[in-house]
């Protein structure tokens, strides 16, 4: 059974959980040949940030399970265009070794052609 | 087409902001929870026939709907989902 | 239809913990089918054996319960949010040498991989936020 | 000792749980002879809405907690003046018996002339 | 100064928890006495006896309860919100019938009685979010 | 005067739009965990030289700094802590 899955992925790093949980599931998809599309949108696009040092804060950075992705064949990562214009970011800000960026105009219809969608 | 639930008010948090980003023609949202705070303030590209609340979180908040919104039980929510695809939670 | 719950809200912090209840008996008395219960991040702690609301507020958990012995529901809770979180079956504790269990019969703590299964093959995912 | 408190309430009634369990911390604190002054900011104004009807579901209304202030000898709240105008609420429709509501067009001064403050 | 925090942040849900940490760390390191930490709401987690984080990421339970041997401090969970959330000392276990106590050694459960007491004596009061 | 605390990002909270309504002469805000994503879109109404931020949080999150901001470690979040009163925190 093949099913189109989309990880949203909509919250910043650190300040709770939801980031690092909601990347742990796509791995987690990712190793059993179901990988999902990941859209990054709001601030869910500063996961994506260069030169994260979490050791600051005593937690891991979630870089590291970003850069895993790579390894599990998920080659592109897709990211909300007017949620990094809002945010002054750029793609060069964002860039992940191994990994394509592709930006998205038009959230709205890239969500509704998915079989099911997983919020983080 | 894609069913969107808002659970958190406007007051606080950006969530119906960030789903109205997202909306296209076609799209229901549901408003539950704390999202029923909403009802009063919903962003203009949302025509008014998308819009749905929960009846139960109207009630329990003291909260008056003036606009033609459809408010629904939990039943007709069930039956939203079956009709509609994907389903995509605004929360935090 | 074939429905899957994600759970994120854990019981008497955050509504939906409440919602995804009342979701869960409204699609069952429809005569859907609820494929499985994902509980994950604070959602492990709709899995407690030993939460004690007041007599007076409801009681999640036990709504749960009633409703896995009815329709012989799969709620599984993710093992390492419930790791994390302080949620643990007998033979958890035993393995990570700690004091007690506090996982309510019911439930069961499985990896991430019942999620995907989940999501292969249920026609319907409904997350419930925190 | 003597010390000025106040309570500062700014969530909604039944999303989560810090505006139940700040206002029971507030009549902790009323029973123990040590009343804080209590001020309604933001969605926070929503807990005092009449007609509550709690039980569709499943919680308890919160107005009951906000009626037993008065059996604790406080018969008056504050209420920010342009977070009641912004949900273009008016104070009859937050009317609490045998407590008077007062609102408060600068919560800036308002809050910084108190020893304490506990957040909600 | 005599520094109350109260705690609003369940550890590995918020990062408030860790935060609150650090702080109660640096304000001992600077000589200043911390009366006591009240933790409320789900803050009430960092408590929790049964956590069990993966090796690489910090244990706040485990940090809190070094800090109290080293400065007998007075680490308060509020007795209703810990009701609620599951989170019972040995005795209160008994009381209410519960298969399993998960209070961590360090902490005790107490009445809004003890963070009310706290506002008054305290110099400063600091409150770390959900 | 007041030491404002706000610990959640503009992206997807209103809590420091909220505390910009209470921001008075002489107070301070103190920008910490989620928090720190404010330095670049600050309220008009809260001058630079009230604005500081733990560097720990901005560090972690790879945030590059461009204003004259304050950038400080815990120990001075303590000291500001001393210096102030009321210590008013905005979250959620």
């Amino acid at each position: 059974m093949s099913k189109s899955i989309l990880a949203l992925c909509r919250r910043p790093p650190y300040g709770d959980a939801l980031a690092r949980e909601g990347l742990e599931a796509v791995l987690a998809a990712a190793a059993m040949e179901q990988a999902p599309v990941l859209l990054f949108m709001h601030d869910g696009v500063f996961q994506l940030l260069k030169d994260q040092n979490a050791k600051s804060i005593e937690q891991k950075s979630v870089r590291r399970n970003l850069e895993a992705l790579s390894i599990f064949g998920i080659d592109k990562l897709y990211v909300c265009q007017h949620s990094l214009e809002k945010r002054n970011l750029n793609c060069g800000q964002l860039r992940l070794p191994g990994i394509a960026i592709e930006l998205i105009a038009d959230p709205g219809r890239f969500i509704a052609a998915f079989d099911s969608v997983l919020s983080f | 087409m894609t069913l969107h639930i808002v659970s958190k008010s406007p007051g606080y948090s950006n969530a119906l902001m960030d789903c109205a980003d997202s909306f296209v023609e076609g799209d229901i949202l549901l408003l539950i929870e704390d999202g029923v705070y909403a009802l009063s303030s919903l962003p203009e590209n949302i025509p008014v026939q998308a819009v749905h609340y929960l009846k139960a979180d109207v009630n329990a908040r003291g909260i008056v709907v003036t606009m033609e919104y459809q408010g629904i039980d939990d039943t007709r929510w069930v039956e939203l989902c079956c009709q509609q695809n994907p389903v995509v939670s605004w929360f935090k | 239809m074939k429905f899957t719950l994600v759970i994120f809200s854990a019981p008497h912090s955050a509504e939906g913990a409440a919602s995804a209840l009342r979701f869960a008996r409204a699609l069952l008395a429809s005569g859907h089918n609820l494929y499985r219960v994902f509980f994950y991040g604070d959602g492990v702690h709709n899995a407690s054996a030993l939460e004690a609301p007041p007599q007076d507020e409801s009681h999640i958990v036990a709504g749960w319960q009633a409703l896995q012995q009815q329709h012989q529901l799969d709620l599984v809770v993710c093992i390492a949010a419930a790791q994390r979180r302080g949620l643990l079956s007998a033979s958890e504790a035993e393995r990570l040498g700690k004091p007690a269990a506090n996982l309510a019969a019911g439930f069961e703590l499985a990896g991430l991989g019942q999620l995907v299964d989940a999501v292969v093959y249920s026609d319907r995912l409904v997350t419930f936020g925190d």
